[in-house]
Formats: structure tokens, sequence, C-alpha cells
């Protein structure tokens, strides 16, 4: 197995407030990472410092084995890394196809020059990227609404339309912060069957509150509390882990 | 040397000024979340009330009063009738709507009283360079960032005069009258902005007579942190202060240049103003 | 106490609402489910006062409410806790639990209500004069809540309380909740997508489905098939 | 391209805007805008002058229709709006444009169009240009000229004092300058451009004061010259002010001090503070019973009796009394190139007080001023006669002193 | 058909049509074509920058400015340029000092952007008076174009040809910004607008993207402003005035934000509304204080008409009475 993503000793704080302290993961190709901890325990943090978002104080971070450094939020795209956030985060004046565009543009070609003068080539591309985009919506059932303003539509569909834009740039990592808030019983199954059929082509990692969903779909899980590392391993493991039990899971009902 | 201490003192005179009016346009963007082009045109309504008054009566404090509540029912007239309904078109419609409402005040008031230039005198005696009526600038324009900034700090209704305008729908769900909190955070912005008309006019008064002072108040503002009475009465002092070196050591030609460059310097160092917060989480 | 009788509510020709008749007696905790887009945030936002219904009635505590200003309505001891939590990000953490009890006017009642809204919730307590935006998901939702409890409302609408946070909390909140309407004889009305854990903790339930009542029955009688059949149905 | 004299006859033969009964004219005035105050009634002042002269009947049998249009002091407006009255409203002439940095922008393409182009209301030396600009013709004396004959009352009066020069960052005080300097460089200790959008003088007032100044000079604007007085009251600065005609009028400095006469007893009333400022000017003082002042004052109380009687609202009513001077002079068979036969005629003889230069060789204005003071009560008194000079180095000489007066002209029935 | 081929042909179709009107109306109304012209150009930029990528400017005037002298000080030192050179560097000129512009704004939000932009409408200007010599100080600098092709002379008025000349610049502007708003780069600049974070995390690189906007937005600027000096034969200060930056914006909105139809209307406005209430004001009987000061009191209340009455703009309000108009047709 090869790691795609890994992380070592990260710590970030926010003046006196420690967020992360010496967190280290890794993430393997082909497999289903959950992080789930308490609220407040650093979960967006962690991505956060992962998106490029927040340095941390220490840490390394690496990708495919190289360190990065200094990355900014808008090269992860061309690293094939993609993420939602943990709210939609959608575009409320482009149309469900245009936001989904959006997060195509990496496979464009043509360049800003080409367009601006109405080329040929930019149209091909423009195209092809249509294509593309249609495809994944239609893959995600939701290419009926393409033509549809996020605000009309419900929320179920929206956070389809959020995958979807992370999804359509073929990445080889996606992190995903609470997929499943907000969504009914039925929608949360299908995302687990979609989650799981998607770490065929690319790894994902999960924040996610819904143990049930968590549970069943991750190879592994990472728990963090207080922004610390407090238990790793296969979800039957941090099921029945005393620490995980008290500081997150609860005495089961 | 002395060149030095009379532009110094100048300086703050004009300081004062123009962190009169730039705290009335904070009063107002903490009220309503919109820069409100017209503050300028309703402080300059407001002194040719005053005008009228002196020019009728005689007493310039009852002017001086006529101005203030005449200022604060203005802002509450075109909060009603105009800004409230702009804040749906968002930040560009509010932004066309109150640059109409200025045009239109200061057409009117050159309808009213020709665009001639009126004589408008100080509040007590222009002569000195500590002259009572500079010291009354400056008293005047720190005891209202005072008060406001108690207002603001301390009070109830500050909070939810502040919880009104960041949220409208949030802060009437726990109980806040937002409709009235955004008229009273309009008229306070108003009666400062009178204050503000009041201490820059002199010694002239004509319909254009604030446009450059708005400039500048603007800058103060934007310099100290649009949410922030304080930052801009410092900064409206120091903006004051260096606009008036750069008058008597450079020119006096170079004065809105150097309001630019003060203005990109700030903000390239801190895109929210000097002490504008700008901690806010993005993810 | 709360009672609606044949409210409409429309976005322009769309009724998201569509004759809903729905009664809550004072002291119980009554749930509304219902899938994505079936009218609950609709419901919730029309007996505030946030959206005018076009037609119907809206009792609170024998008053019509229907068209009445939110503001009003909170201060009449409603409180709703929205959808996504409506903190107000720009204040602190203590602000926006001050203003939750602004117009009450026992003060010491007020600092009462603040120190046990922080027992419920510990981390408002550590970021108390932080900055709402720098909240957490979760800390953010436990902030509208507890906000509104800071009212001492006598009803509380909640709109997916449970949204983004961790098992333990919502299974807190759903406790304190059980605890108040016991010792305060608090009436909740409780929006969620997640039923098991609201019918587990209300008496009563109504499932909504395209703007209208389909199901109303004690929470007890509703079974997981039930509530599958109108899920699906409803799509 | 260059054109050939044909087209220049034919362009001289054009009339439009005129017809049996009536003349159109035009103008580009600020009537809004950062430079409305001050400037905004002088058209008010003109129109009623046409009024009057409409009312008796016209001129050879001509009513005058006189259009304003705001250029509210900006070039482009100003650009825009000559062409409107030149393509659109086919006016005449244009009578009186308002402005140097405005009008400047237009003088290329009203000469290029032929259209007469009179009574500039500038004192820019660029209107007198009668090979480019043939068309053009100033109006007030111009900066230098009045900077000169400054210049020498100063050197004769106050000779060998510390002089402080406030100008104003353009050409009004530029052209000023060099005029003064003619007589005055060697006494100048301090030198202070202002900025007409920056109302606050206390840099430049603060540094006159240090430099010592006696006597302080301004071709200042009405409202600067209140600004400088007021702002070296505050420094309690007296030094001995000398100001040009465009701002040295006593009933609109009156009128802008008179707030402070109001409050702060007799030591700051605007009398106090005029007391004594020496002022030039080229039009009859508005207070003396000069012939044509209480003619000017007779159309005013009859068209205009709410305006203050200002040496503004005169400029305007003089202004407007040249032009139909020269139009009477060019006869019933009006055309543009007969009005400019009649302004090169040297026969129009204005209500100033010295001679225009009006001639085929020169097309500046007036070619001189006289010198008041004002007394204690606002009124003045004349300390030097009427003087004329050149824009050159040429000497200063006392004006002729064969004035007409409105019965000479008998401009209207 | 290729959306290239089809905004080329609409382009040319327009420009049929300013050449048939500009030959059927009187002079001064063709100067009055060939301003709408310029400011088609500096709103449609504009639209591009506030509308579309959501950067407010107060300050576009001061683009205007930079093109208009540069322009200027071309004519009258380097005579041998022909002017359409002249214009191609007017808008480099701008889009240079745009960019710089849109590197120090790309961090600034809301009315922090418009606060400096505003200084900088103001503020700039001020350089005439610190370089009076050659940039002529306060009164700027006045010249003359001869751009006429001497086989026209005698035959096309010159004024007519200028129509022809700035709608053909301007036209040309619009297929090019019609091309960029329609790709994928004006998608990009909207997802920038609505949502900085998400934008980013897409792979669009906010700054650059922010800049390259008001780059595109302040070269549109810059041609306006050289097409005015080509125009009127001026450059002075008071002619760029805070007055004129804000106009801009209120034509963006009374237009229609965000549309290129948007700034066709909006100019069109722009020009006729005062002009209108110009007329207007001379065909009543006021009094003078009055008349002087209706046209500025009309223009301010239309400003606020349209924007609570038609928030859409002229641009939305047409569209809509259209697509009401064909639901009827169609229904009956
Ligand atoms: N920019 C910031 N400034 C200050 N504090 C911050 C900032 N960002 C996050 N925090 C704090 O850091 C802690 C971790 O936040 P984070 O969002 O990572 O939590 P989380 O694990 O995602 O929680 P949740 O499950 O509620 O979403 C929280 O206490 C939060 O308030
Ligand atoms: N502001 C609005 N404008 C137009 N339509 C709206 C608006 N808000 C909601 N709707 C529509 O009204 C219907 C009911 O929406 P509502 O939000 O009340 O449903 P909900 O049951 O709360 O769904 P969810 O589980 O997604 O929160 C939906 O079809 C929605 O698209
Ligand atoms: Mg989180
Ligand atoms: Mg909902």
């Amino acid at each position: 197995m090869t790691q795609l993503l890994s992380i070592e000793n990260v710590t970030v704080r926010f003046d006196g407030l420690v967020a992360l302290r010496d967190v280290g993961l890794a993430v393997e190709a082909g497999t289903v990472l959950g992080v789930i901890g308490p609220n407040g325990a650093g979960k967006t943090t962690l991505f956060n410092v992962v998106s490029g978002f927040i340095r941390p104080e220490t840490g390394v971070i690496r990708w495919d084995g190289v360190e990065l450094r200094d990355h900014q939020p808008h090269s992860l795209a061309g690293l094939g890394i993609a993420r939602t956030l943990q709210g939609l985060g959608l575009f409320p004046g482009l149309t469900v196809l245009e936001n989904v565009l959006v997060g195509a543009g990496r496979l464009a070609r043509s360049g800003p020059l080409s367009t601006l003068l109405g080329l040929r080539r930019a149209a091909r591309d423009e195209a092809a990227l249509r294509e593309r985009a249609m495809a994944t919506l239609t893959e995600l059932g939701i290419a009926d609404v393409h033509a549809a303003v996020p605000s009309s539509l419900p929320y179920g569909i929206r956070k389809r339309v959020a995958l979807a834009r992370a999804l359509v740039g073929e990445p080889r990592l996606l992190l995903l912060d609470e997929p499943a808030s907000g969504l009914a019983a039925e929608e949360i199954e299908e995302l687990g069957d979609r989650i799981r059929t998607l770490a065929a082509r690319a790894a994902v990692v999960v924040v996610e509150h819904n143990m049930d969903l968590v549970m069943r779909i991750c190879d592994r899980i990472v728990v963090l509390d207080f922004g610390e590392v407090i238990a790793t391993g296969a979800p039957e493991e941090i099921r029945s882990d005393p620490k995980v039990v008290e500081a997150y899971l609860g005495v089961p009902a | 040397m002395n060149q030095f201490f009379t532009l110094t003192i100048g300086g703050l005179a004009s300081g004062a000024v123009y962190a009169a009016l730039g705290l009335s346009l904070v009063i107002i963007f903490r009220a309503t979340r919109v820069v409100n082009f017209a503050q300028p045109a309703l402080a300059l309504l407001s002194t040719y009330f005053a005008f009228t008054i002196n020019q009728a009566t005689g007493t310039y404090w009852l002017g001086f009063l006529v101005a203030i509540v005449g200022g604060a029912a203005l802002g509450a007239a075109s909060d009603r009738l105009l800004i409230r309904h702009a804040r749906a078109h968002g930040e560009l419609g509010s932004v066309i709507v109150t640059l109409g409402l200025l045009l239109v005040a200061q057409a009117v008031s050159g309808m009213i009283w020709t665009s001639e230039p009126r004589s408008f005198g100080y509040a007590f005696d222009f002569r000195g360079l500590f002259s009572a009526a500079n010291i009354f600038a400056v008293v005047a324009v720190l005891v209202t960032a005072a008060g406001v900034l108690l207002l603001f700090k301390l009070t109830s209704l500050g909070l939810r005069m502040r919880a009104a305008a960041f949220a409208p729908e949030a802060a009437s769900l726990v109980g806040v009258r937002v409709g009235l909190m955004v008229t009273a955070g309009a008229m306070l912005a108003a009666a400062v902005g009178a204050l503000a008309g009041l201490l820059a006019v002199p010694p002239l008064l004509y319909p254009t007579v604030l446009d450059g002072i708005f400039v500048y108040a603007l800058t103060a503002a934007v310099v100290g942190g649009l949410d922030n009475p304080i930052g801009t009465v410092v900064a409206g002092f120091t903006v004051g202060i260096g606009l008036s070196y750069v008058s008597g050591y450079l020119g006096p030609e170079l004065v809105t240049l150097a309001s630019l460059a003060i203005l990109v310097v700030v903000l390239s160092l801190r895109p929210n103003g000097l002490f504008g917060r700008g901690l806010a989480r993005r993810v | 106490m709360l009672e609606l009788s044949t409210v409409v509510t429309a976005y322009g020709a769309v009724k998201a609402i569509d004759g809903v008749g729905i009664t809550v007696s004072a002291g119980t905790l009554t749930a509304v489910l219902g899938a994505n887009g079936a009218g609950k945030t609709t419901l919730l936002r029309t007996i505030s006062g946030l959206v005018a219904p076009k037609s119907g009635t809206i009792r609170f505590d024998g008053t019509d409410i229907a068209g009445v200003a939110p503001d009003r309505i909170a201060r009449m001891g409603l409180s709703h806790v929205p959808e996504h939590g409506g903190v107000i990000t720009e204040l602190t953490v203590r602000e926006n639990l001050r203003l939750g009890a602004l117009w009450r006017r026992d003060k010491a009642d007020r600092a009462t209500a603040l120190d046990e809204v922080l027992a419920l919730f510990p981390p408002l307590e550590s970021r108390i004069s932080a900055q709402a935006s720098t909240l957490s998901g979760g800390e953010r939702q436990m902030l509208a809540i507890g906000r509104a409890l800071m009212s001492r409302p006598r009803m509380l609408l909640l709109d997916e309380p449970s949204l983004g946070l961790a098992p333990m909390v919502t299974a807190q909140i759903m406790r304190v909740l059980r605890g108040l309407r016991e010792d305060t004889g608090l009436t909740v009305l409780l929006v969620e997508q997640n039923a098991r854990s609201a019918l587990s903790v209300a008496e009563h339930a109504y499932v909504l489905a395209l703007g209208r009542v389909v199901v109303d029955a004690p929470a007890q009688s509703i079974t997981a098939e039930a509530l599958h059949d109108v899920y699906l149905g409803a799509k | 391209g260059e054109s050939t004299g044909a087209e220049t006859d034919a362009k001289a033969d054009a009339a439009p805007g005129v017809t049996d009964d009536t003349v159109v004219i035009g103008t580009h005035q600020p009537l809004t805008g950062p430079a409305a105050p001050g400037y905004s009634r002088i058209s008010v002042a003109a129109k009623a002058m046409y009024d009057y002269i409409n009312d008796k009947g016209g001129i050879n049998g001509r009513k005058i229709d006189y259009r304003v249009e705001d250029d509210g002091y900006n070039p482009t407006r100003t650009v825009e709006v000559v062409k409107q009255l030149v393509l659109q409203d086919e006016v005449f002439a244009i009578v009186g444009g308002l402005g140097t940095p405005t009008h400047s922008k237009v003088v290329q393409y009203l000469n290029q169009e032929g259209v007469p182009d009179l009574l500039v209301a500038s004192g820019a030396l660029q209107w007198d240009d009668t090979k480019a600009s043939p068309m053009t013709f100033g109006f007030q004396v111009d900066y230098e000229r009045e900077g000169k004959i400054q210049g020498k009352y100063i050197k004769d009066n106050f000779g060998g004092k510390k002089v402080g020069l406030l100008f104003q960052n353009d050409d009004v005080g530029r052209d000023a300058q060099a005029g003064l300097d003619q007589f005055i460089k060697a006494d100048v200790v301090s030198r202070q451009g202002y900025d007409s959008a920056n109302t606050d003088v206390l840099p430049q007032l603060s540094a006159l004061k240090d430099a010592g100044s006696e006597v302080v000079v301004c071709s200042c604007v009405p409202a600067f010259t209140a600004l400088m007085i007021l702002t070296a009251a505050r420094l309690g600065f007296r030094p001995q002010f000398v100001v040009s005609s465009i701002g040295a009028d006593p009933v609109t400095l009156t009128g802008l001090l008179q707030d402070f006469a109001k409050r702060g007893g007799a030591e700051v009333s605007a009398a106090a503070l005029l007391n004594g400022v020496i002022g030039t000017g080229y039009l009859p003082d508005v207070a003396s019973d000069d012939p044509w002042t209480v003619f000017f004052k007779e159309v005013h109380d009859k068209y205009i009796p709410d305006e203050p009687f200002t040496n503004t609202v005169e400029f305007g009513l003089a202004q407007a009394y040249t032009f139909a001077q020269a139009l009477k002079l060019a006869g019933r068979d009006l055309t543009r190139g007969k009005i400019i036969d009649a302004m090169e005629s040297g026969k129009i003889k204005g209500p100033g007080v010295t001679p225009f230069a009006f001639s085929t060789k020169s097309h500046a204005g007036y070619t001189g001023a006289f010198v008041f003071q004002i007394n204690p009560d606002t009124t003045t008194r004349e300390l030097q006669p009427p003087m004329v000079t050149d824009r050159g180095d040429g000497p200063i000489k006392a004006a002729p002193t064969d004035r007409s007066t409105p019965e000479d002209v008998a401009l209207v029935g | 058909m290729s959306l290239l081929t089809r905004h080329v042909l609409l382009a040319l179709l327009a420009l049929a049509a300013v050449v048939t009107l500009s030959i059927i109306v009187d002079p001064f109304s063709n100067v009055r074509i060939a301003t709408v012209g310029y400011y088609v150009v500096a709103v449609a930029g504009l639209t591009l920058l506030t509308g579309t990528n959501g950067q407010i400017s107060l300050g576009h005037g001061a683009f205007m400015f930079i093109g208009a002298y540069t322009v200027a000080l071309l004519v009258i030192h380097v005579p041998t340029f022909p002017f359409w050179l002249d214009l191609l560097l007017a808008a480099v000129a701008a889009g240079l000092a745009g960019a710089l512009t849109g590197a120090a704004a790309a961090r600034l939000h809301g009315p922090y952007l418009a606060g400096a932009t505003l200084a900088l409408a103001v503020g700039l200007p001020a350089v005439t008076q610190r370089f009076p010599d050659a940039l002529g100080g306060s009164n700027g600098i006045a010249f003359t174009v001869h751009s006429l092709p001497a086989g026209l002379v005698g035959t096309v008025p010159e004024t007519r040809w200028q129509a022809w000349v700035v709608w053909a610049t301007a036209l040309l502007v619009l297929v090019l910004l019609a091309n960029v708003t329609r790709g994928r780069f004006g998608r990009n600049l909207r997802a920038v607008r609505d949502d900085e974070v998400s934008a980013a995390l897409a792979g669009i690189h906010i700054g650059r993207t922010k800049i390259f906007a008001f780059l595109l937005s302040a070269t549109c600027g810059g041609l306006a402003g050289g097409l005015q000096a080509f125009l009127l034969g001026t450059a002075a200060p008071g002619s760029f005035t805070l007055a004129l930056s804000l106009s801009l914006l209120a034509a963006m909105v009374l237009g229609g934000v965000g549309s290129l139809w948007g700034a066709f209307w909006g100019a069109l406005a722009l020009v006729y509304v005062p002009a209108w209430a110009n007329d207007l004001t001379h065909g009543l009987d006021l009094g003078t204080d009055v008349a002087q000061h209706l046209p500025l009191a009309v223009f301010g209340a239309v400003l606020i008409t349209v924007v609570l009455v038609f928030p859409r703009g002229i641009h939305g309000t047409v569209a809509r009475l259209v697509s009401a108009v064909r639901k009827k047709e169609s229904h009956e």
C-alpha cells in the first residue's frame, strides 16, 4: 500500500488555544479514513492544515512522499486533492452545472488568452468540461437539476452538488467534512455506498459525527480530542476503546 | 519649529472634524452595514438648518441644537424611507441609493440656499492657535467618541444595535426590535454627522463644502477599521495632522495624493484597518 | 399552548406549507419529521414570524400570532433556534449569550441562566471571549441553543439541533430538554432529520410531506417502517 | 487642415442663430459643483441685463436669446455643452464662457468652426492670441497686467517691506506672480500656493507669518480672501493685505464674513477684519455713484432685486452690456464676421474704469485697474487712479479719463 | 455557430446600425452617440470587475484619467503615432495601473476596497498639480487629433467619423469581454465573487483572478479615457472627479449589473438622463436656484428609483418584460 498523504507532528495554536497538538496520521490509496472526535476537537482544523488555509506551527505534511511547504489552498486541486466544506460552500450565483464546472477547471487546457479571443481551442475545451461535468452529475443522479440555482434545491441535493464539484476534477484524495449532516436516513445510506465505491478511485478522509456511517464505511479511524490523537485503529477497535467511549461516543444508549 | 507647532495644532483641529464625520460613518456602518455616502449630505442639510436659525435668531446655540435634532430626524427619515429598503439590494444597491440621496440633498440645499458661500461662524472665539473654538471641537469629538464607545461596548442598547445590523433575522429571533435599532443607529449617526458639519463648515457654508472632508473622513474611518469608533478617532486625528504636515512641508496639492498613500500603506499591511479585527475564521 | 390551523405559507407560487394543522400542548415535546424539503423549516419560520403565512391561524397561548413581528413573538416567550443556529458570528460568545436574555428584567436570573448554559456546554465556557466566527460548527450549534435557553423561554422551536453535534452532545441536549420540560414545564417543538433520536424523547409526532401533515400520532406508535414509507412516498 | 480664404469668408458671412427678431447666444457656466460658489450668479446677472435690453426692444430690432448651460466646471462637460450650443442650438456666438481650465478646451473648436467666442470670463492671457484664435476675446483685466499694477503700487508705497505671496496653484497664481515679480521680486520673502479644493490655509498663513511678511498679496477668489483674512486673524497676524479684483469686492467679502460680526463682538466684525485691505479693480465700485453703477443698480433693482448687489453681479451685467454694445455696432445685417469686426473696431467703451485693448492686434480685455482701500465702514476709497499697461514689460501709465457713460452709448431706446 | 462567430456577427450588425444612425441624425447627436460609446467601454469594464467579480471600485475614473493623459501626451510628444496606437497604449498604461491596484486591493473586502478606490479617484488626478509643466496643472492639456482619413475629408463630418471610431472600438471590447464572461474565466470570476474559500479549493488562484479582473477592467477604463480624449481633445483633472467614478458605478447599476447589455443601457442613461433633465429644466419656468440644481436632483432621484423599484436595472427589467410578452404570446 502506498501512503498518499501523511501528516507528522502537526501543531496548531490560535492565540493560546491549542487546536492540534502533535497530530500524525497517514492515508493510503484505496482506503477510507474516518476522523472523529468531540466538537471543537480540531477535525476541521486538520483539514484546514492539509488544504493550506492554516500554517501549522510545527509538523510536516507529505503528499505522495513529497513534503508540502507553504502550499496554498488553490494549489491543492492541481495536486489531486479535493475537499468539501462543513457547510455547503456552493456558489449561489452559479447554476448547478456551473458550480461543477468550476471544480472541473483543473482539467482545462486552454489559457486565458484563447478565451479572450474566443479561439476554437477554448470552445473545444469548454465542451469537454461540460461533458465531464454532466457525467459527474449523472453519476450522482442529479443531472436533471443542472440548470437550477442551488438555493432552489432541497438540502440533500445541494450536498450532492457540493460532492459533484469535488469529484469532477478526478481527485486522488477526497476530504469530506461532515458529508452526512442534514441528510435523511436513506440519503445517508446511499452516501455510504457511494463513498465505498469512490474508494476504488480515490482515497477518502471523512470527518463525521454519524457513527453508524463512520463505522460502516471506514477502513481505519483516527480519534481526536482536544487536538490530540487519542486512538487510531479499525472501527471495531475504536468502538470498544474506553478512551474513545469516554471522550466521544458515550455509553451506548 | 514654529511652523511645525502650528501645523500640528492646525492638523489636530482638522483631525477633529475628520474624526467626527468618520465617527458618524462608523456608527451608520455599525447600524446598517452600509457605508452611507449620503452621510455628509445629511450633515450639510443639518448645518444649513443651523445657518437658517442663526440668521433668523442670531443665537448660535439654538441653531446648534436644531442642527443636531434635525440631523437625527433626517437620519431617521432617510433610513425609514430609503436605506432600509436599499439594504435588500446588497452592498452595491445601498451604495447607489445613498449616492442618489447625496445628489438630491446637495441639489435641494442648492435650491433652497443657493450655491453661493454663506458665512457660518464658530461656536467660540476662533482666534489664537489654542482658540476656544478649536478646544471645543477637539473636546466635543472626544466626548462623543467616548460616548459612542461606551454605548456599543457596555450598554444593551449598543449590543442590540450591533446584533440588528450584523444579523437582522437572528437578532429578531432573540427579541431585538431590528427596525427600531437600525433607525436609532441612523439617527445617532446623523446627529454625530451634524456635529461634524457644525465643526467642519466654519467659516463658509456651500453645498459642496463637505465633499473634500468626506474623503478624509472616510480615509480615517477605513484606516481606523470601519467597525471601530476609537480607531476612527485616532485615525482621524492622525490623518488630520499628517495631511497638515504634507500641506505645509510638501505642498497643498499633494494632500489628496497623501491620503491615498496612507490608505494604500495601511491597508496593504492590515486589510481591515489599523484597529479592525481581521481574525474571522474563513473555513 | 400552540395551535395551528389550516396554515398556508408560500414562496412565490410554491406552497411550502399547505393547510397545516398542529397542536402542541403545554409541557410536551412534539417532534416534526419529514424528508428534505418537506416544509419543516418553513413551518417553524412561520410560527416564529420570520415568514408571514398566506392564510390560517397560529395561536400561542390563545393569542393569534400569525403575521406578528418575530421580535414580539420572541418576547412572548417563544424562542426559535433556526436551522444552522443563527449565531451572530461578529459578536463574541458572551455577547451572543447576553443577547438571549436581554429583554428579561431580572438581572440575577440572567447570571444564573448564564451559569447553567455554560455548565451545559463546557466548550462555550472556555471560548467565552472568542468571536463566534472562530467557533467550530458544533460549538456554534451549542451557542445557538444556549442563547435560546438564556431567555428562559416558555416554548422552544428547535430546527435540527443535532446538526453537526457529537452524538454525546445530542444525547445530552435531549436529556436537558426532557429535564426542562419536567422542571419548568417547557414546551418544545423539535424538527429533526434524525427520526430515531427525536422519537425517543417526544410524546407526539407529526410527519410532513410536501407541506402537508401526513402522520399525526403519538411518538411511540410511529414505527420505522411507517416512516420509511412516508419518506419514500414523499420523493 | 488649413482653411482656404474662401472658406473663411463663407464662415464670416454665416449668421446662424440670427433671425429677423432674435439672436441666440450661449454660454457655459459652473452652476453646480465645486466652482459654483462664487460664480453661479454671473449668468443670473447677465440674464437680467438681456431681459432689460429685450424689454426695451432688443438690439437692432432683435431680442437676445441667452442660453446658459451648466458645465459643473468640468472640462469634459464644457466641450460637450459647447458642442451642443454650437451644433444643436446653433448659437450665433458664445459669450462669457467661464473658467480657464474649462474654456481653454473649447477655444480651438470654436475658432475652427468660426464661432465668435466673446468676453471670456477669465483673466488668463491665452484669450489674447489673434493669430491662433481670431474669434476669441477676453474681458476682464488679465492677471499679469493686474499683477504689474499691484507690484508697482507696493513698490512705490511699501518699498522695502517684506512681501509674502499667497497664490492659487494654477494659471491665476502663475500669471499674477509674473506681473508682481517685475517690481517686487527682491522683496518677496515667502511664496505659498493653495489648492482651491482645500480650504485649510493655516499652513500657508503660518509660513507667511513665520517669514515675517509685512505685506501679503493674493490673487484669490473671494472665498479664499475671506479664508486668508480669517486665518490670519486666528494667528494674530496683521499684515497689509493686497487683493486682486477677482476677490476684493467688499460687499461679497462682508457677506462671507458677516456671521463673525454677529457674534464675538466688534473685534471680529466683518468691517474690522476688512478694514484697510487694499484691492484692485477694473469695474467701478458697487457702492460708488459712478453713472455705470447707478445704471446697473437700476437694472438690478428691477430684474433681480433679491440678489445682493455684488461685484459678481456687476460683472455679469457689465459683460452682457459689453456684448450688446458689440451687437449694436455690428449692425442690422448681422454676421459672425461683422461682430468680430465690431469687437475689433475699438469703439466699445465699456463700463470699466480702463479701456479695452480690443483691436485687430489685441483681443485682451480691460487693460488696467485702479487701487482702492477698504474703509472702516466697508466703503472704499481710491488710493490710485486707474492705470493701464501691457502684458509684457511695458510701462504703467495713467488711464485715459474720457470714459463714456450709459447715456453716451445709448444702447437701447 | 460558434460563440465567437456569433459575437462577431452581432458586433458587425451593431456597427452597421451605429453607422446608419450616425448618418441619419444631426452632428450633435453624433457627439452624443460617441459619448455613449466610450461610456459603454468604461461601464462594461466596471461590470466585469464589480458585477462579475464582486470587487466594488469607486475609482474607475482614475483609469480613465490615465488613459486620457496617455493619449494627450502621446498626441503632443509623439505626433507620428497613429491614433489607434495611442489608444492601445492608453489601454496598456491603464491596464498596468489596474494590475497594480488589483494587487493592492486583492486582500480588501467591501467597504475597505470601496474606500481605497475612492481615494484613488480623488488622489490620482492631483498628480497633474505636482507636474504642472508636463501635465498642464489644473488646466490640463488641450490638443487636436487629426484622425479623419484623407479620403473621407469633405465627405464625412468629423463628428460622424469619431462616432464610428469610438463604436468600432467599443464593439471590439464588448466582443472580447463577452468571450471572457461567457467562458471559463468568467465563471471563475463569479465563483470568486460568491465564495472565495470554495473557489480556492476548486483550484482558482484567488489573488491572481482578482488582479486579472482589475487589469481587464482598468484596461477598459483606460481605453474609455483614451477615447474620450480622442473625441474631445482634452485631458484635464477637472474631468476626472469622484463624481465621474461614481457615475460609472451608477450607470452600471442603472443598466443592470453583470451584463454587457446593462453596460450599454447604463451608458445610454448616463448621457441622456442628465440631458433630458436639462432640457426639462430649460422648458420649465423655474426660479434660478431651483433650475440650476434640478438636473442634479433628477439624476439622484433616478438612481434611487431604479435601485428600489427596478433593482435589476434597465436590462433586467427589459428582459423580464420581453419574456413576459413572449409567454403571453405562446399562451394565446
Ligand atoms: N481561526 C480560529 N481562531 C480561533 N480559534 C479557532 C479558529 N479556528 C478554529 N478554532 C478553534 O479551534 C478548535 C477546533 O476547531 P475545529 O473547527 O477544528 O473543530 P472540529 O473538530 O471541526 O469541531 P466540529 O465537530 O464542531 O466541527 C475549536 O475550539 C475552535 O473554536
Ligand atoms: N426562501 C425560499 N425561496 C423559495 N423556496 C423555498 C425557500 N425556502 C424553502 N423553499 C422551498 O420550500 C420547500 C420547503 O422547504 P423547507 O426548508 O421548509 O424544508 P425542510 O423540511 O426544512 O427541508 P430540510 O430537511 O432540507 O431542511 C422546499 O421545496 C424548498 O425548496
Ligand atoms: Mg468541524
Ligand atoms: Mg429544514
